[in-house]
């Protein structure tokens, strides 16, 4: 084990006393507070690289420091922590994403009163999430994701004293606690079966094949193995936290939070965790049971097309080997591991989940106004995309989109904070408009974020990245479904992040009559450096991340499946097919969002949108998310509402009468005790009294306080004791 | 009759020359029914006579020697350059009129200058003069001494009861609580030789600060540091147990007139100030005893030429001459002054020397316990002085009424 | 009992009367003191000299003194007018004479009175009792400490003049 | 009569006297000499046990005469100090008058 390995703890210990020294920071010295939390970020940064370094030079060894927290009686309990690429991975690009975050913020927080508390809660949230990132031990992990939630819980209600960014941090935290509480069931869930929360552990962690093939094997009914229902429970948790139908009403609105919160923690970190979650425990989730006897094999064999999860596959995790063995459909021969490779029940749940999303989410962007809503709706798409890309493709295609998701994704957001700034707190997007002249550098960070989004060719890793989905996708066996839906979403993206661009960069500017109460200039303006400077780095990283991940040379690819990356000049046709696919729905997206909006641009703030003049109804749909938060009100709020008033009737009326009755009756003996007490027991205790006091009163004569009658008395006694003593 | 005068000029030779056991060819010579009183006798008289004679002495040279340090001559006409006026004087007290006052009482004031006049001779029997001249040797000599020393307060007290007059009940008031609170530094300072030699027989005492063999210095308590600390408290407290100035507050003329001896006059007086005097030669002899090697020479070959008690007057003389040296010098203390000073500092200073003592007593190395010991001792002597010493108010003077500008 | 005891005890009896009938309380102290003194001497006579001089210092010199200021501080300095006898003294006093009648009585007639010590036996010395004082009895010693800080500091605050009332007790 | 029964005597008799000092007497001072009175007489017992008895030797006797004495020190300074506080308080030091806890 290399050294970095166990000092790897630092990373998420450093922001972490940062946020403990934050906490007692008085605001007089808030110019202290960035450069304490931006070092620890920078430093941690620092250090991972050197373990990405380190990871990168032995990609297969994974580097693994377990000590012991804690015993329940005999039963040790282990935390640790991992230095795979996975974990590399994500911890240099947490650190890099989080240290021009914290920057952004210093900037966009300047005037803020509460601006030490804020450094607080991120780094807070940083440790928590450096601590997701590389736990060992799926405790770890779960204890830091909870700390991660009251993160994101403190900092959208950071302005807690508006009502509905209260009520948004209420619905965030209390939405992902119903996902956690599957993941908290797996958990247990995975323990009793495994007897072990580490990952790796020497050939004992539960992600390791023993343990795998165990859980594999264990029918739990219902159809289902072990392994199925504990990865579908954590995908529970994962949906949760990753804002995937049906639980990702809470993610939109979590964009009360400061717009720094929004570009770190819901967008490019905390969401991705759920992806993060799945990519971690993927071992689990691909697990197949293992091989019936050779007899059986052969009667099954004999029906083709059964949809039996009993039948043997080998790991299809990677794309490049996807094309080998796709289109062997059906194979009689009993000897080798041959069937159509249907994955495994969790990976389909998670595909179809996640492409469902990407749609839904993508259609609602579509008819939003809010700059930072469109850009949230956008966020639950992606991450669709990247669960898509997980079940069809494997770790490595969905991991490549979340961080080249992360980096344009914060850059967006930042950026949409920059144009909220310089408006002046305008998050309306059709206030704004003809922006590009006030605010240059924003623009143009802006532009290479939504290609990089919309997947604009060659130049932009999110094009790389989301054709890789779509081809694993092209290529899922039990369904093409899932692959029509996401180029349909695809196609949708680059739509609506046209529409967006135009509303807010094209044009003249809009919002001048609004808000103007205050005197100045109510112009736009461009943003500090503090802020733009962010923006360059990560636009640069938007670009310069395509380079890791083009089908000529897969590094990222061969990173995480832990071989040296080869160069690959051929590109087969089925990669080039897509590829042109998506070119072409991009160009589509975005010809047809410049057609409809750019021609005529909207003059003022009135102006209906042309697809609400073109369809009303369906525009009221759109706008209003599909009614799923009226839905979810209706229903269960209003179920469990109905239950409460039950309750409150219950305990009002039945238990509250039988309280009732109980203080009556015990009124009633109180009474009777109050007459027993004075008419018989007074009354006698009275008369002894008196007698007591009138006898006291004759005995006390003898007490007249002279002392030296007492002694006489005394000394009297004592003589005639002696007398009896000495003659008796 | 010649046997007897014989042996009782080889007795006083004996005596004279430091021999053991003066009295040993010469009681055999009394008849046996009345040789212990004989023995007793012989042992008293000395005393009686020479100490008297010792206090007419400083009498004269305390007069003359307060009359230098103040730049005056003292007594220089009664015999020659005046040193018979303790004659004059006595003569004096002894034919004038004793004056009792009506309203006295009087019994106890009769017997007053006796109660105080008989402890002190009392204490003297227990002092080793020399090296075989030690009247009574009291397995608790150190014991005896404190007991009968504290009788003197009583008379005292009675004394200034019996007198019927409110300076008197003052002063004696005065010098009951000054001598009770200087007697518990003046018996701790004496406790830690106590703690040192482990008797509180004062022959041992003496024998303990006997040079070793060999040695060329004396081993007297004083050359320690808790020993000369000690031997300091011890010092001061006599002087206040003894009511000489600085603290002779309780015959404070310019208040109350004479304190508790104001009604006494001719030879009750005399008997008063004989006490008190003989008191003060008292202690001196019980700080010598202690602390200063008793009749110990410094060097150990001086001893072989100079007879024992010789050392033991020299250094009495020495220690008088110091008294009156300090009475000369110093001025009268306050009241509060005085009880600041037994109970908050040397009070303090006595229990942090028995430490000392304890230390020294405890520590194998030479060098280590002069080091701790000597420490201990300055630090709370220094720590004490400080804390005690009230905030300075010196400053530049102002005149309050006159003219700032009279030029 | 030789003579000098006999001379010492009926010294002793005699002051002990002075002590308890002298009207004058400065009179009762002062031979209180007598007693004190008369019976150290005694100790000293039964070979208990550390016993006799401690005695003397601790009843002449301290509790003698503490006396006579707690009479001039009562103000019982001169000669009393009022009885000096509490009403009924008569019965105190037969109690006290019948209770020296009974002891005397028993005294003189027991024979169960142990024999004294042939001699020979050594009496204790000094340096045996200083042993027992700092060894066996040391936890006693201490205590004995401690109750005399106790006491005197008690006493310091029970004589301290009380503080003045308070005007609204007064009102 | 022995010596051992003549100091019992005289004892008893300074017990007695103390007795009464305590009995008859008003004044709160008297009553304190007269406890002092019976305290003496027990430890003129105890030494006259100690030294007249049959084990001369032992220390027990002498011992607790010492602790006696400091004791006794200790009592007399609190009485005495009580003496002061309730004639500062009652102007009188005569036990006759300090009867406010009477029946």
């Amino acid at each position: 084990m290399s050294p970095i390995v166990s000092w790897l703890w630092l990373v998420p210990a450093l922001p972490l006393a940062a946020a403990a020294v934050l906490c007692f920071l008085p605001d007089r010295l808030r110019r202290f507070a960035l450069p304490l939390a931006g070092g620890a970020m920078g430093l941690g940064f620092l250090l991972s690289c050197a373990a990405l370094s380190e990871a990168a030079r032995s990609p297969s060894a994974a580097g693994v420091h377990n000590f012991l927290w804690l015993e329940f009686g005999g039963s040790p309990l282990m935390l640790g922590w991992i230095l795979d690429p996975l974990s590399a991975a994500m911890l240099a690009m947490v650190t890099f994403v989080g240290f021009w975050i914290f920057v952004f913020s210093a900037g966009y927080m300047a005037h803020d009163p509460h601006y030490v508390r804020f450094f607080c809660f991120l780094s807070l949230f940083a440790s928590a999430m450096l601590g997701v990132v590389m736990a060992n031990s799926l405790l770890l992990l779960f204890m830091c994701w909870e700390v991660m939630g009251l993160a994101s819980y403190l900092l959208i209600g950071f302005w807690f004293h508006k009502p509905s960014a209260a009520a948004a941090a209420k619905k965030a935290f209390i939405t992902t606690r119903i996902g956690d509480i599957g993941f908290l069931l797996g958990m247990v869930w995975l323990y009793g079966e495994s007897g072990t929360l580490l990952f790796y552990d020497q050939g004992a962690g539960c992600l390791e094949t023993s343990a795998i093939a165990r859980m594999a094997g264990h029918a739990a009914g219902a159809g289902m193995m072990a392994s199925t229902g504990i990865s579908l429970l954590l995908f529970a948790g994962a949906v949760g936290k990753s804002g995937q139908i049906p639980l990702h009403v809470w993610l939109p609105d979590a964009m009360e939070g400061p717009t720094p919160v929004s570009a770190l923690i819901h967008a490019a970190t905390m969401v991705a965790a759920g992806v993060f979650l799945m990519a971690r425990v993927y071992p689990i989730a691909s697990a197949l049971p293992p091989p019936p006897p050779v007899a059986q094999v052969a009667s099954v064999a004999s029906a083709p097309n059964a949809a039996t999860p009993d039948a043997p596959a080998p790991a299809a995790s990677h794309p490049s080997s996807l094309p080998s063995s796709s289109h062997e459909a059906s194979v009689s021969a009993p000897t080798s591991v041959r069937s159509t490779p249907l994955p495994a029940l969790c990976l389909r749940v998670m595909a179809w989940v996640g492409a469902l999303t990407a749609l839904f989410a993508a259609l609602t962007a579509v008819a939003q106004t809010d700059i930072k809503r469109i850009l949230a709706y956008s966020t639950v798409s992606q991450l669709g995309f990247m669960f898509l890309g997980l079940a069809t493709g494997g770790v490595a295609v969905g991991m490549f989109h979340l961080l080249t998701h992360a980096f344009f994704k914060a850059l967006l957001f930042l950026g949409a904070g920059s144009v909220i700034h310089g408006c002046h707190d305008e998050q309306d997007i059709r206030a704004m408009g003809g922006l590009r002249r006030w605010m240059p550098t924003t623009f143009v960070a802006y532009a290479i974020g939504m290609m990089a989004l919309a997947g604009v060719p060659l130049f932009f890793s999110g094009f790389w990245s989301k054709d890789e989905i779509l081809h694993a996708a092209a290529l899922w066996s039990p369904s093409k479904w899932p692959f029509i839906i996401g180029v349909a979403a695809a196609f949708l993206t680059a739509f609506y992040m046209t529409r967006q661009m135009v509303y807010v960069y094209a044009g003249e500017y809009r919002g001048a009559g609004r808000g103007a109460d205050g005197g100045g200039s109510m112009d736009p303006h461009e943003s500090p450096s503090l802020m733009t400077i962010p923006l360059g780095a990560l636009a640069a990283c938007a670009i310069l991340l395509s380079v890791l991940g083009t089908p000529v040379w897969p590094w990222f690819h061969a990173f995480l499946s832990g071989h040296a990356p080869r160069f690959e000049p051929s590109i087969s046709l089925g990669v080039l097919v897509v590829m042109f696919l998506s070119v072409v729905l991009t160009a589509g997206g975005i010809g047809l969002g410049l057609s409809i909006y750019a021609r005529a641009p909207s003059a003022s703030l009135a102006d209906e949108d042309p697809l609400e003049a073109w369809r009303p109804g369906l525009w009221q749909i759109l706008r209003n998310r599909f009614y799923i938060d009226e839905l979810y009100e209706s229903s269960f709020i209003a179920w469990h509402a109905a239950l409460g008033r039950f309750s409150a009737w219950l305990d009002d009326k039945v238990l509250g009468a039988a309280v009732e009755s109980v203080r009556l009756a015990a009124l009633g003996l109180a009474w009777a005790a109050r007459l027993c007490d004075e008419f018989a027991v007074n009354l006698g205790f009275d008369e002894a009294c008196d007698c007591l006091r009138q006898a006291a009163g004759r005995i006390s004569r003898f007490h007249d306080g002279q002392a030296q009658r007492y002694l006489r008395f005394l000394a009297l006694a004592l003589s005639a004791l002696a007398f009896w003593i000495l003659w008796k | 009759m010649m046997d007897w005068i014989r042996e009782f000029l080889g007795m006083l030779w004996k005596t004279v020359s430091d021999q053991p056991d003066p009295k040993a060819a010469f009681l055999p010579l009394i008849p046996e029914e009345w040789r212990s009183e004989t023995s007793v006798l012989l042992s008293i008289a000395p005393l009686m006579m020479i100490f008297p004679a010792l206090f007419a002495l400083t009498t004269v040279v305390e007069r003359k020697g307060l009359g230098r340090i103040q730049n005056r001559l003292g007594p220089n006409r009664v015999g020659p350059a005046g040193f018979l006026q303790f004659a004059a004087d006595g003569l004096k007290t002894l034919t004038k009129e004793d004056i009792v006052p009506r309203a006295a009482d009087q019994l106890v004031h009769f017997l007053a200058p006796l109660a105080l006049v008989v402890p002190v001779f009392l204490t003297f029997s227990v002092l080793p003069f020399g090296r075989h001249l030690v009247p009574l040797d009291l397995e608790s000599g150190l014991l005896f001494f404190f007991a009968i020393g504290a009788a003197t307060e009583l008379s005292v007290f009675m004394a200034g009861w019996a007198s019927r007059n409110k300076y008197s009940l003052l002063g004696a008031l005065r010098a009951v609580a000054q001598m009770v609170s200087y007697e518990i530094p003046l018996i701790l300072s004496a406790l830690t030789v106590v703690m040192a030699t482990g008797t509180l027989s004062l022959p041992q005492i003496v024998d303990a600060q006997a040079a070793g063999n060999g040695e060329w210095l004396a081993r007297w308590h004083v050359f320690t540091p808790w020993g000369f600390f000690g031997f300091a408290l011890f010092l001061v407290a006599a002087c206040a147990e003894a009511n000489r100035a600085p603290f002779d507050l309780p015959e404070g003329e310019s208040e109350i007139i004479a304190g508790y001896y104001l009604e006494y006059s001719g030879f009750k007086f005399a008997l008063f100030f004989l006490g008190e005097y003989l008191g003060l030669f008292a202690a001196c002899g019980l700080g010598i005893t202690l602390f200063l090697g008793g009749w110990h020479a410094p060097l150990p070959i001086l001893e072989r030429w100079i007879p024992s008690y010789a050392w033991f007057f020299a250094k009495l003389a020495a220690l008088i001459g110091l008294f009156i040296w300090v009475r000369g010098t110093l001025p009268r203390v306050r009241m509060d002054q005085l009880m600041n000073l037994a109970w908050k500092f040397m009070l303090p200073l006595a229990l942090v020397n028995l430490l000392a003592v304890a230390l020294w007593h405890f520590l194998p190395n030479p060098l280590a316990r002069w080091a701790a010991s000597s420490i201990l001792l300055a630090g709370a002597y220094v720590g004490l002085g400080r804390a005690l010493m009230p905030p300075s108010r010196i400053g530049k003077r102002v005149y309050r009424y006159a003219p700032q500008d009279s030029r | 009992m030789n003579g000098l005891t006999i001379i010492l005890s009926l010294l002793v009896i005699a002051s002990a009367l002075g002590a308890v009938a002298l009207r004058n309380l400065v009179h009762c102290a002062l031979c209180l003191m007598g007693v004190f003194l008369g019976l150290a001497a005694i100790y000293l006579c039964l070979d208990a000299q550390f016993v006799g001089l401690v005695q003397i210092l601790v009843y002449v010199g301290a509790v003698g003194i503490l006396l006579v200021f707690a009479i001039l501080l009562t103000r019982g300095g001169g000669a009393e007018l009022s009885p000096f006898f509490s009403p009924s003294w008569a019965i105190g006093a037969g109690a006290a004479a019948l209770l020296a009648l009974i002891m005397v009585a028993a005294i003189l007639k027991t024979d169960s009175l142990p024999a004294p010590d042939a001699g020979g036996a050594e009496l204790p010395t000094l340096a045996q009792i200083g042993k027992r004082l700092m060894q066996e009895d040391v936890i006693v010693l201490e205590a004995m400490g401690l109750l005399l800080t106790a006491a005197a500091v008690g006493a310091i605050v029970l004589a301290m003049p009380e503080p003045p009332p308070k005007k609204e007790e007064e009102a | 009569m022995t010596s051992l029964q003549g100091f019992l005597v005289l004892s008893a008799l300074l017990f007695c006297v103390g007795l009464g000092a305590v009995l008859t007497r008003r004044n709160v001072i008297l009553a304190l000499i007269g406890v002092e009175l019976m305290l003496n007489a027990a430890n003129l017992n105890f030494i006259a046990f100690a030294r007249l008895g049959p084990h001369p030797n032992a220390m027990e006797g002498w011992m607790f005469v010492v602790f006696s004495i400091a004791v006794a020190a200790a009592e007399a300074a609190v009485g005495l100090a009580l003496v002061i506080a309730i004639y500062r308080r009652l102007r009188t030091a005569h036990l006759d008058q300090m009867d406010s806890l009477k029946g």
